[in-house]
């Protein structure tokens, strides 16, 4: 017999989004049973990483206003505009809520918090704890949801499928890792908020838990998937791990350079030049994340890139900040730098290059973090609200899972209100079909297919074609790759047949859940025949707002290639215009 | 249920050969026999001095034997060990924030072997060593 | 859970262990010289006497036995669990007994002086 | 690249085959910049997809994989092979049951965590609309090192009192206490005290000092429980002798 576990609640991840919904639920109303589970501790969550900082409007010379227009134009008009206006409002609430917490916040020498320059954006208005904000936000939430005895947690459980009955989501089943055994979670709404899929791609700097199985969970389920053909670069990853140098590098003053030591940035309409040491808002380094890895890929076909043993790279210099600014802001860089690529940015340029960061697109979801299924809620990286675009501007996500976890974590409430309840017969039945779905992959024997030989053909087709440039032919070998590959995961056989913490079994898992939002992503592309923001197609080299200015939404076929449909785009106040990273004109 | 988590057992009396830094930890807490010991030796010390001027002298006398040197000797090995010790980690104790920065703990630690020196020579000089 | 009434030995303890490391290795070097034959002038019967009259190095001996001792013993009662024996009461009355012990006799001795 | 072949001793423990814990040899075709993480993702992806341990972020800030690499507590995404000889051993965390391979189960740990009330408890209330508390560069310096554990638990591992004593909190959980009643915004510390300044708390620490000497991150546990000590040392001697004193 399969354990049920009623409850009000559930929520799905327990990073930075899911912690903020539960601690949500629990002041609303104490009395709620909440549910919080997540496949890893919630310090292990991915939101831990985090480095650089979360934008806010809190200064003086600051404005609401301001902050729209560079999350609207950093997004190449792609954002819903009502929502980045809701998220703008809520943000500075946000982050003082924090603050209330024991967020360590770095601080002006006045006592309020600090603020740093970040990329993109017009005004200083990224908060920030050293080089590892995401640690300390995740930290504080986790911490402070300690608080609350309504939150129940199920930490190492591994969320499989939703339970949907009457066109209404009731439940979900989940792995118990420890046992192996399947639960069911009966609850009266759910929460997704598990996070982005970075994994999908061979070179990132997402953590291994980052393999999009909400969002694979969300659209099994019939939930359509939003805009996953934007997927993000950062330009400044360390070439051998991935590993992240934060923004905040170039916030505070790095400047990137070729192999012929040139700040080739303004090459590319971010110059002209801003003196060395005095770094200029959205001009040159201080450009959005799209524009600069797109110069990082011209560079190399221009043959001026640095080559090292891991690949073509350019150069970050730090050197001229000197080693206090650089110990006092970014420690956790320097550590970094001079632990896995042994080279130490207060001494010597730091070889970088692009690597894939984020994902824009999810689980669609609207300005209520509500997605069309009755009782199912989404926020965080695994969801598209959106208010990211074609291209999230650095430091708008950490604060979009404090405005959206809270905000998805009231809707709940609200619809909780109308009386719901599960219906345990037909949950059941379901369960128990998943609960055989997982038995025969299981038990399967004479596969012929290994989890990590598809995923390695996953990950090489994403990176050769859906990388930051793409064509219709390289899409189409990516979408036909990944077909395959769905196919060929049907011959996948497990070794591991035992119950206790069956890793085997959970990568299996992942990769199932990659490969739909892998074919969602190359479909997406595919389709999309312009170019905006991080979706960049050699053969369609110019915005088309005629037919795209419109969000993609990918439905979901069990074996065939997802059916895409389009949505407009809300626009309030902004209307598209053309994305000036030029100092020139201020 | 097939969770059978294993517990190994940590070895009750001989733990500390498991590593080199118990091994240091485990001299430094023995350093306590012998402080103790002194102790003892100055009360007893103490006790003759108050019998007069014979008892004392004789006490005095009987410190120059071979195991009283031994004693000495070894004692103060143990006692230097224990010193350094317990200097080295006072910055972890009482670390000391002026403004913002907090003292590095070299520097700590170096005004205690500072004061240390100056405490000993003073004793010393006050005895009439030299 | 109750709050522990360690800090009482503890306090003890932190103040010999300060107290012993700064003072213990020059005694000790005065009593080695002694034992060698060098007996340093204060060690000489009626120096030390004297020195013991005063009530300021009544004190001073009187601190430094006593503290040395506390530290001693409570030190040696976390050692001795290290060591593996478990029966902590025990221990614990034990060393404690022979310090307070320790102290009295102090006490008394140096006012008989 | 060059390439280095490596002994892997991987200390294996499934609970449904194996009665105790024994060792497997894996030879793994290393590059030179690899950690031992790296090595054991090899072994997961191409020698034997049986192996379980836990690991996420590689970059040392998720403290998901902790382990006793030769003898050493260590987070394996830290640990890079140019430091280590061809073999290597590498067993779970120990002072915790195996749940299987690598995996410890560290249920002991979290209900600590929980027990110390590691989240701050306002000095005075603030609304949002009143804004951010002012705290000082300097105020915010000194609790800031001890925010940022990572709850490895390599300290717990290293700790001989945590191996011999169960009950003992431990260096992290205490030392995050010491975080939030040194944090300026925080009032919170005589509940902590009730919990922290107990036997199980802080008096079964003797200041091994080990804790400190493997924390990955430099939080310095040590030296934030010999601080509890003497502040809880000052407390008892103010609540005893100086009754009048207490405000
Ligand atoms: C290196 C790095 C640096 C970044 N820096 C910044 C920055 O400076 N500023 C900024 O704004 N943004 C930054 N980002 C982006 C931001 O950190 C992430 O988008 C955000 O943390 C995602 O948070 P989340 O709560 O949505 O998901 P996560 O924190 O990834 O949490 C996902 C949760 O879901 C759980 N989960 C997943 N799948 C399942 C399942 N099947 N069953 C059960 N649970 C599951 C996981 O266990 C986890 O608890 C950065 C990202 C990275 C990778
Ligand atoms: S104190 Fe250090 S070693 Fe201990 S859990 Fe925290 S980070 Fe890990
Ligand atoms: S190693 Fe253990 S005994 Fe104390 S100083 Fe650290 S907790
Ligand atoms: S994998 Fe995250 S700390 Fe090592």
């Amino acid at each position: 017999m399969m354990e049920k576990i009623q409850t009000d609640v559930a929520i799905v991840g327990a990073g930075g989004a899911g912690l903020r919904a539960a601690i949500a639920l629990a002041e609303a109303d104490p009395k709620l049973r909440i549910s919080l589970i997540s496949k890893v501790y919630p310090m292990r969550s991915h939101t831990c990483a985090a480095e650089g900082g979360a934008a806010g409007v809190i200064k003086p010379d600051d404005s609401m206003d301001l902050h729209f227009n560079d999350t609207v134009g950093g997004g190449d008009w792609l954002c819903d505009q009502d929502a980045v206006e809701y998220f703008i409002k809520e943000a500075p609430k946000e982050l003082t809520q924090l603050e209330h917490w024991g967020c360590p916040w770095s601080r002006e020498a006045d006592g309020s918090v600090a603020v740093r320059p970040f990329g993109g954006m017009k005004i200083k208005r990224t908060w920030f704890a050293a080089d590892k904000t995401g640690f300390h936000l995740l930290h504080t939430l986790f911490q402070t949801s300690l608080k609350y005895p309504s939150i129940q947690r199920f930490d190492e459980h591994y969320a499989t499928d939703l339970l949907v009955d009457a066109g209404r989501c009731q439940g979900l089943t989940a792995i118990e890792m420890r046992s192996g055994q399947l639960r069911q979670f009966q609850a009266k709404a759910v929460i997704i908020t598990t996070g982005g899929a970075g994994r999908m791609f061979p070179f990132t700097t997402n953590g291994a838990i980052k393999t999009g199985d909400g969002m694979a969970m969300a659209y099994r389920a019939g939930v359509s998937l939003k805009d996953m053909e934007f997927v993000q670069y950062h330009p400044t990853g360390l070439p051998n791990t991935g590993i992240l140098l934060t923004e905040g590098c170039r916030g505070e003053g790095g400047i990137l350079v070729n192999k012929h030591n040139y700040r080739y940035l303004q090459d590319y309409g971010m110059g002209p030049e801003t003196p060395i040491g005095q770094p200029v808002l959205k001009t040159m380094e201080l450009g959005p994340r799209d524009r600069l890895s797109q110069a990082f890929w011209h560079e190399q076909k221009k043959g001026n890139t640095v080559p090292t043993p891991w690949g073509d790279c350019v150069l970050l210099d730090m050197r001229h900040l000197g080693e206090k600014l650089i110990d006092e802001r970014l420690p956790f860089v320097r550590e970094l730098a001079t632990s896995y690529l042994q080279k130490d940015p207060v001494h010597e340029p730091i070889p970088i290059r692009p690597v894939v960061h984020y994902m824009m697109g999810g689980i669609h979801t609207d300005i209520n973090a509500a997605t069309v299924l009755p009782g199912l809620f989404a926020a965080g990286e695994c969801a598209c609200v959106t208010i990211n675009g074609a291209n999230r501007l650095g430091s708008n996500s950490l604060t979009e899972l404090l405005v959206f976890g809270k905000r998805a974590a009231l809707s709940a409430v609200e619809y909780i209100g109308s009386g719901v309840t599960p219906n345990d017969a037909a949950i059941t039945k379901q369960a128990e079909r998943v609960q055989g779905r997982i038995r025969t992959l299981f038990e399967k024997s004479g596969g012929t297919e290994s989890i990590s030989g598809l995923r390695k053909e996953m990950t090489d087709s994403m990176e050769e074609h859906a990388g930051i440039y793409r064509t219709a032919e390289g899409l189409q070998s990516a979408c036909a790759k990944i077909g395959e590959l769905r196919l060929r995961y049907a011959d996948i056989e497990l070794h591991d047949k035992t119950n206790v913490y069956n890793t085997d079994l959970l990568q299996a898992l992942e990769l199932g859940a990659m490969l739909d939002c892998a074919e969602a992503v190359a479909v997406g592309a595919l389709e999309r025949k312009e170019s905006r923001g991080a979706h960049q197609r050699l053969d369609f080299e110019a915005r088309d707002d005629q037919n795209y200015l419109k969000h993609t939404l990918a439905h979901y076929h069990p074996n065939e290639p997802p059916r895409i449909e389009y949505l407009d785009v809300v626009i309030t106040k902004s209307q598209p215009s053309v994305r000036d990273y030029s100092g020139a004109k201020k | 249920m097939s969770r059978k988590p294993y517990v190994r057992e940590v070895p009750k009396t001989t733990w500390y050969f498991r590593q080199g830094r118990y091994m240091r930890y485990m001299g430094r807490e023995v350093t306590c026999i012998f402080v103790g010991a002194y102790a003892l030796f100055l009360l007893v010390a103490i006790k003759r001095l108050s019998e007069g001027r014979a008892a004392y002298e004789a006490f005095l006398e009987g410190l120059s034997s071979p195991a009283g040197i031994l004693f000495q000797v070894v004692t103060l090995i143990f006692v230097l060990y224990h010193a350094t010790s317990w200097f080295n980690l006072t910055p972890k104790a009482m670390p000391v924030q002026r403004g913002e920065q907090f003292l590095p703990g070299g520097v700590i630690v170096g005004a205690h072997y500072a004061g240390w020196v100056v405490v000993s020579l003073v004793v010393l000089f006050l005895a009439g060593v030299f | 859970m109750a709050k522990s009434n360690k800090p009482i030995v503890w306090g003890l303890f932190a103040a010999g262990g300060t107290l012993t490391a700064f003072f213990l290795p020059a005694l000790i070097v005065l009593t080695l010289l002694a034992a060698l034959g060098y007996v340093p002038d204060l060690l000489a019967y009626e120096n030390m006497r004297a020195f013991a009259e005063h009530w300021f190095g009544k004190l001073v001996l009187f601190v430094i036995v006593s503290l040395s001792l506390w530290h001693a013993a409570h030190r040696l009662r976390i050692t001795l669990h290290d060591f593996g024996f478990r029966s902590d009461t025990l221990i614990a009355s034990a060393v404690y007994l022979v310090a307070a012990l320790g102290t009295i006799a102090a006490i008394v001795y140096l006012l008989r002086i | 690249m060059s390439e280095r072949q490596i002994q892997l001793e991987v200390l294996r423990y499934n609970p449904e085959t194996d009665s105790e814990p024994r060792f497997q040899t894996y030879s793994v075709p290393c590059e030179a910049e690899w950690v031992v993480l790296d090595a054991l993702n090899y072994v997961k992806d191409h020698l034997d997809t049986t192996l379980s341990y836990r690991w996420s972020c590689h970059m040392a800030v998720c403290g998901s994989c902790g382990m006793m690499i030769n003898g050493e507590p260590t987070l394996s995404c830290k640990a890079f092979l140019r430091d280590y000889p061809d073999t290597i051993r590498v067993e779970p965390l120990v002072h915790f049951p195996i749940e299987r391979d690598l995996v410890t189960v560290i249920d002991d740990f979290m209900e600590k965590l929980n027990r110390v009330k590691p989240y701050l408890i306002p000095k005075e209330a603030r609304t949002i609309a009143e804004g951010e508390y002012r705290q000082s560069p300097a105020e915010l310096k000194r609790f800031k090192q001890y925010t940022l554990c990572i709850n490895c638990m390599l300290c717990y591992s290293a700790c001989p009192e945590y191996g011999l004593i169960p009950d003992f909190i431990g260096p992290a959980a205490i030392a995050l206490a010491h975080r939030y009643n040194s944090d300026s915004r925080d009032g919170g510390r005589e509940q902590r005290q009730q919990v922290i300044a107990t036997k199980e708390g802080v008096w079964e620490c003797s200041f091994v000092g080990a804790c400190s000497e493997v924390c990955p991150k430099h939080v310095d546990p040590a030296a934030a429980l010999q601080q509890v000590k003497i502040a809880s040392t000052v407390d008892w001697y103010k609540e005893h002798l100086m009754p009048w004193g207490k405000s």
